[in-house]
């Protein structure tokens, strides 16, 4: 069961090389059906994930989620997505056609793009790149260029403010992000995902970097717009920020977005803090991509849990707190890492 | 003051707390949450209660009720009764006005409907008595009349002294 | 000359933090507000109209759908206005149901309250727990007088009908999970830093100008002026319970919010006082002897009670028939929002939903 | 005015066009009738209502979004602000001539398919204010009404059982002609 | 100071006021100094309630002023006849009158001279007519 996804790469392979394909050739089909099992399993994930929300917000607030639509409501998220597929497509008069349109289509090609380089497993990694974080880093920002194009392009007041506030939060909370990120490569000195979490054979690195590791859970919950930072959307000020003026599928791609962004940094938190496919305390019967899928949904219920518990916080008090908490504590952290280290390299360790 | 932090978590064990109480929904189609007996819902008339005085018809803040009546031998006899759901606010001022309690609740608050002409309800609705019905009773009844006056004639005489008690 | 634009944003009658059809026209610079300009009238129904074509007791319904959050506090006020015109003596059974179930209205207005406040910044479970505690007093409301929101309970002379059999245990129960769920909006709401950070030292509102500008309930009380009418001029017999009346001392958002939530408990005592005391009471009537048409005689009277969003006065005047000549009601909410300009300027649009919703405003009274 | 039953071998759109290719064209697409039926059943279990609370109403419909009532079970407690992603408009309470124009524009920039609930006496007919100077008399008078729910304010599972009504409406048009569902028998 | 001894001792100050059972008549000339006596002498800082009823033959504006100190009220009301229908507005004295008079203003047609901004306040602009004075027409939505 270990390395089920391995072995049928691998017999994939050999049945396109004995029909004669040419390797370089076969290479490249055996990526494409990577890439078309990673993009299924995001849909369906994102699917699941609006399910799994809506149920979880219930719970909290002691009633039941959606439990009539197909057994247990689990076809609820398929219905709501049918729904949207036939609703009429809206583009305001005023509104740049060409910007309006291209933003849903684009929301989802930054997070499908770093999927690539994910592990979801050991040697499951679509692409063994070996500047993956440094990837991850650079693709993930690119949604905020999509998210104000969205905005402007709806010629809305209230997409225009949505917009010009997640250009901000999205800018802000990058540099926290990566610098938590640094302490964790200057440990390892490779930014290789895999590597990295081979690294963390003994401790996972939340033990090692815990302020790294809270340092980036809270900018990634900013990255995504969630819950205390979920400014873009204020439903309560500004009616629904950058996707107020979309209707129908259009808007059911920044809804689905918003949850393969959530998976994404679930992701890499795992990847980076969490040890990856690594059983903790031994428990190897259990394969190791099994692992890290439930690491992930840990994560995802506890970002789940925040939006369901705190307000929002106000747009000035996001920068503050960005720029004048986050900021100075992860460059703290990198140095006393950079200490650590250099302590322990003299002690011989 | 506590540690910065202690809200927020504070807040956190609250809603971890309340994921695993009781959920108290009332799931509504299958289980319906027992109405109490003065619940304002549907109207419902009881006809032979009714002797068609017409105070719910004044109670009635928006003019709601409509009524038509017909007098057969100096008795008042309810046809029609139409209550226009549409302008009512479920005040209960009609029902507690009505002297015979005619008027009453039904514990049902289901009345949506499709058709707006569907929510001019009708509770009472009775053809007016033909001609010939309404003669034969008038003669009755005037017959009866007369037997009286003629008991309380005979009766009158010697009971001249005190007032006549209750007439028959 | 690089020079900004003044942008004019339409927090329009459609609007999830205008708690229903109020209308604010913000003038903006970037995101800091320069000008903000209230329109209201797109809920004004015209009830102080309709009330002269209609007899006294018919005008009772349409006070409930004045402040349709604490309907039975607007009966209380207009029914004890007409009683003090035809100068009816109110059994004494009669005035401990009024003050339990203005009391319970009271407490249900402020968890609506709570519970939008916590929704407008953000908190959508805030806004949950108080509706579960809500459904409890609707459901005794409705045992008591058949409907949930729109009452018309309270009747001159009296009231309409006595307390059910099955109300007595909900209440008991209901008194003693009150305070366990206070504490919990405190730990959820009250305690929150973001919270916190949201409204301490938002919106402040100083007390004198407060009084120059009339505002009345936990608006002004946040401000610091201890003013609350059942303390300052006893109507009914709220002198013979004893509850303190919270005050605030900086009169930002944070406080006004913060005395509802003590009035919550306050409330809480009276009611538990009222019971007790209801309990000993022999069996009475609950209903005076009041003609089935009232006609006061010519004269007018101004009565004011403590509503749950401030003072609510009736002004009614009588010609003798059986309709009233003028009824006129002074509305706390729409007193209250005077200051919305002033009180907005120089703060970001994510304070003005926190300063609005601490004035916690029901679109049903500022129109009337 | 007599409503002419098409004849079963002509196609109603033969008497508007006789061009086979269009003809052709037209069959085909009755073919989507089973997919039209299949989003229908997608429709009518997300229907998505726009915050459009007015009055009395607004607070039954906020209840039967809260715990008690929680009209999530039936996954229409997705309240979208914008009008933009919204499918059902609740018009819960009254509707005065200075919020008619407002109430018309919020209904026209919803996407199609779209539905309107009439809550409450004031939404179906101006209600306990039918007297009043400045009140709409219904919200018929504005925006095409499928489900009327009376009730001055209806209780909120008064209101999912409207929501129901509309459920069934959206799934099969034909029901409007049979008495409403009921589940208090 | 008992209100009706604070009654005596204005009624000797100012000539029009006529006294009956729950509130103080007095002139339109008078009315601005009596009120801004009330509220620097004797402390009346809080009106809470100023509104309007049209009788027969002159409209007449009712005030409510109390002192939060000791929570006592005091009524007091002035006639104005209907051609002219224009009062000194209570701005200067309480300016919590701005709203009160812009209904009044808006609903019944008085003017308040001196009042900041006199606009409608609750209904359209270009509503004609003033809804609460007894001679408005108008049709209500009722089928018949």
């Amino acid at each position: 069961m270990e390395n089920l996804f391995v072995n049928t790469a691998g017999s994939i392979r050999n049945i396109m090389e004995n029909s004669g394909l040419s390797p370089l050739l076969s290479d490249a089909v055996l990526v494409m059906f990577k890439l078309l099992a990673i993009l299924v399993f995001v849909l369906i994930n994102a699917l699941w994930l609006v399910y799994m929300e809506r149920k979880i917000a219930g719970y909290i607030q002691c009633r039941y989620g959606p439990n009539r639509v197909g057994p247990k409501g689990l076809l609820q998220t398929t219905a709501d997505i049918g729904k949207l597929i036939s609703k009429e497509i809206i583009i305001p008069r005023g509104a740049d056609k060409i910007l309006f349109l291209l933003s849903p289509a684009l929301i989802f090609a930054p997070p499908l793009m770093v999927f690539m380089v994910v592990p979801f497993g050991e040697n499951m990694a679509a692409v063994e790149l070996n500047i993956g974080v440094f990837y991850f880093l650079a693709v993930a920002s690119l949604s905020t260029v999509i998210f104000w194009m969205a905005g402007w392009a709806s010629n809305n007041k209230y997409s225009l403010l949505g917009g010009m506030r997640v250009v901000a939060q999205m800018i802000s909370y990058e540099l926290p992000m990566v610098l938590a990120i640094l302490g964790v490569v200057m440990i390892t000195g490779t930014l290789n995902m895999s590597e990295i979490i081979r690294a963390q054979e003994n401790t996972w690195f939340i033990f090692t970097q815990p302020v790294a590791f809270l340092i980036y859970f809270i900018a990634g919950v900013a990255e995504c717009n969630r819950a205390p930072f979920d400014l873009a959307e204020g439903e309560s000020e500004i009616v629904a920020g950058p996707f107020t003026e979309y209707s129908g599928m259009g808007f059911a791609m920044f809804f689905l977005a918003e949850y393969a962004n959530m998976v994404l940094v679930s992701f890499m938190a795992a990847t980076l803090f969490l040890g990856g496919w690594l059983a903790p305390f031994g428990l190897t019967f259990i394969p190791g991509w099994i692992w890290m899928l439930l690491k992930v949904y840990v994560l995802i219920f506890l970002f789940m849990w925040l939006r369901w518990t705190y307000p929002r916080i106000r747009v000035d008090q996001l920068m503050g707190f960005g720029w004048k908490v986050l900021v100075p504590l992860s460059l703290a952290n990198i140095f006393v890492t950079g200490v650590a280290i250099k302590v322990l390299d003299m002690i011989g360790w | 003051m506590q540690m910065f932090g202690s809200g927020l978590i504070k807040g956190l064990a609250i809603t971890w707390k309340e994921l695993f109480t009781k959920k108290v929904t009332v799931q509504y189609p299958d289980e319906i949450y027992p109405l109490p007996d003065r619940f304002h819902g549907k109207f419902k008339l009881n006809k032979d209660a009714c002797i068609s005085c017409g105070m719910c018809v004044r109670a009635c803040p928006n003019k709601v009720i409509t009524m038509e009546t017909e007098t057969v031998a100096r008795k008042k006899r309810l046809l029609k009764y139409t209550m226009d759901i549409k302008y009512c606010l479920f005040c209960g001022l009609c029902v507690e006005a009505c002297p015979k309690n005619a008027l009453g609740y039904v514990k049902d608050f289901e009345l949506a409907q499709y058709k707006r002409d569907k929510l001019t309800v009708v509770l009472a609705a009775e053809e007016p008595l033909p001609r010939e019905e309404k003669e034969r009773l008038e003669a009755e009844a005037a017959q009866r009349a007369a037997a009286a006056k003629k008991a309380a004639g005979a009766r009158g005489g010697s009971a001249f002294g005190n007032k006549a008690e209750g007439g028959e | 000359m690089l020079r900004t634009e003044e942008f004019t944003l339409n927090m329009g009658p459609q609007h999830p933090a205008t708690h229903g059809v109020f209308r604010l026209i913000l003038h903006l610079d970037g995101e800091t507000i320069v000008k903000a300009e209230p329109v209201l009238g797109y809920l004004h129904r015209g009830i102080e109209k309709l009330a002269e074509s209609r007899t006294y007791t018919q005008v009772i319904p349409y006070t409930d759908r004045l402040d349709y959050l604490a309907a039975m506090l607007n009966n209380l006020g207009y029914v004890q206005a007409v009683e003090k015109m035809i100068g009816v003596e109110v059994p004494e059974r009669a005035e401990y149901i009024r003050v339990i179930v203005s009391e319970m209205s009271r407490i249900a207005s402020h968890c609506i309250a709570t519970g939008a406040y916590a929704l407008d910044l953000g908190g959508f479970t805030g806004f949950m727990y108080p509706f579960r505690e809500r459904e409890k007093l609707m459901d005794m409301f409705e045992m008591i007088c058949g409907s949930r929101m729109t009452f018309s309970y309270i009747r001159v002379g009296g009231v309409a009908a006595d307390l059910p059999e099955e109300f007595y245990p909900a209440i008991k129960k209901f008194l003693q999970e009150f305070p366990s769920c206070v504490d919990e909006y405190d730990g959820l709401i009250t305690g929150n830093e973001i919270f916190q950070a949201r409204t301490k030292g938002i919106g402040i509102l100083p007390a004198e100008k407060a009084v120059k500008y009339s505002l009345s309930g936990p608006v002004l009380r946040g401000s610091g002026v201890k003013y609350d009418l059942r303390k300052a001029r006893p109507y009914g017999i709220y002198d013979r319970f004893d509850f303190e009346v919270p005050v605030g001392k900086n009169g930002d958002c944070f406080d006004r919010y913060y005395c509802r939530i003590l009035e919550m408990r306050q409330s809480h005592r009276i009611i538990k006082q009222a019971l007790e005391q209801l309990q000993e009471l022999p069996e009475g009537p609950v209903m005076a002897k009041v003609p089935k048409v009232l006609k006061p005689p010519k004269g007018d009277v101004y009565h004011e009670i403590e509503g749950a969003k401030g003072i609510l006065g009736y002004y009614v005047v009588s010609d003798g028939t059986v309709n009233p000549y003028r009824v006129h009601v002074r509305r706390p909410s729409f007193i209250n929002l005077d200051l919305i300009d002033e009180m907005c300027r120089g703060w970001k649009i994510a304070d003005v939903v926190a300063i609005l919703g601490s004035i916690d405003i029901v679109l049903g009274e500022v129109d009337c | 005015m007599e409503v002419k039953k098409p004849s079963p071998e002509r196609h109603p759109v033969e008497e508007l066009t006789a061009d086979p290719v269009i003809v052709e064209q037209v069959k085909r697409t009755i073919a989507l009738a089973p997919l039209e039926k299949l989003l229908n059943l997608a429709r009518a279990n997300s229907l998505w209502p726009v915050t459009f609370g007015l009055a009395c109403c607004a607070i039954e419909m906020m209840a039967a979004g809260g715990p008690r009532f929680d009209l999530a079970r039936f996954g229409y407690e997705v309240f979208r602000p914008s009008p933009r992603q919204a499918d059902v408009m609740i018009v819960a309470g009254t509707i005065t001539k200075k919020m008619a124009p407002y109430v018309r524009r919020i209904y026209d920039q919803m996407p199609e398919p779209k539905w309107v609930v009439a809550m409450g006496s004031c939404a179906i007919s101006g209600g306990p204010f039918v007297d009043s100077y400045s009140v709409v008399p219904g919200a018929d008078k504005l925006l095409p009404v499928d489900v009327y729910i009376p009730g001055c304010p209806p209780r909120p599972d008064a209101l999912i059982h409207g929501m129901l009504l509309l459920k069934e409406k959206v799934k099969n048009p034909k029901v409007v002609e049979s008495e409403p569902w009921k589940a208090i028998k | 100071m008992e209100s009706n001894q604070i009654i005596q001792e204005l009624k000797d100050k100012y000539r029009s006021i006529e006294i009956n059972k729950n509130s103080v008549t007095v002139a339109e000339e008078e009315l601005l100094p009596l009120m801004r006596q009330l509220r620097d002498v004797y402390g009346f800082n809080y009106l809470t309630d100023e509104t309007a009823v049209d009788y027969k033959d002159y409209f007449e504006i009712v005030y409510n002023v109390c002192r939060l100190c000791r929570g006592d009220m005091l009524m007091i009301k002035t006639k104005v006849d209907k051609e002219k229908a224009a009062v000194p507005s209570m701005f200067s004295i309480w300016p919590g009158a701005v709203w009160m008079e812009r209904e009044i203003y808006d609903l019944m047609g008085i003017n308040f001279t001196g009042h900041p901004d006199m606009r409608r306040i609750l209904l359209d602009d270009n509503f004609e007519g003033h809804p609460l004075r007894k001679d408005f027409k108008w049709t209500g939505g009722r089928e018949v």
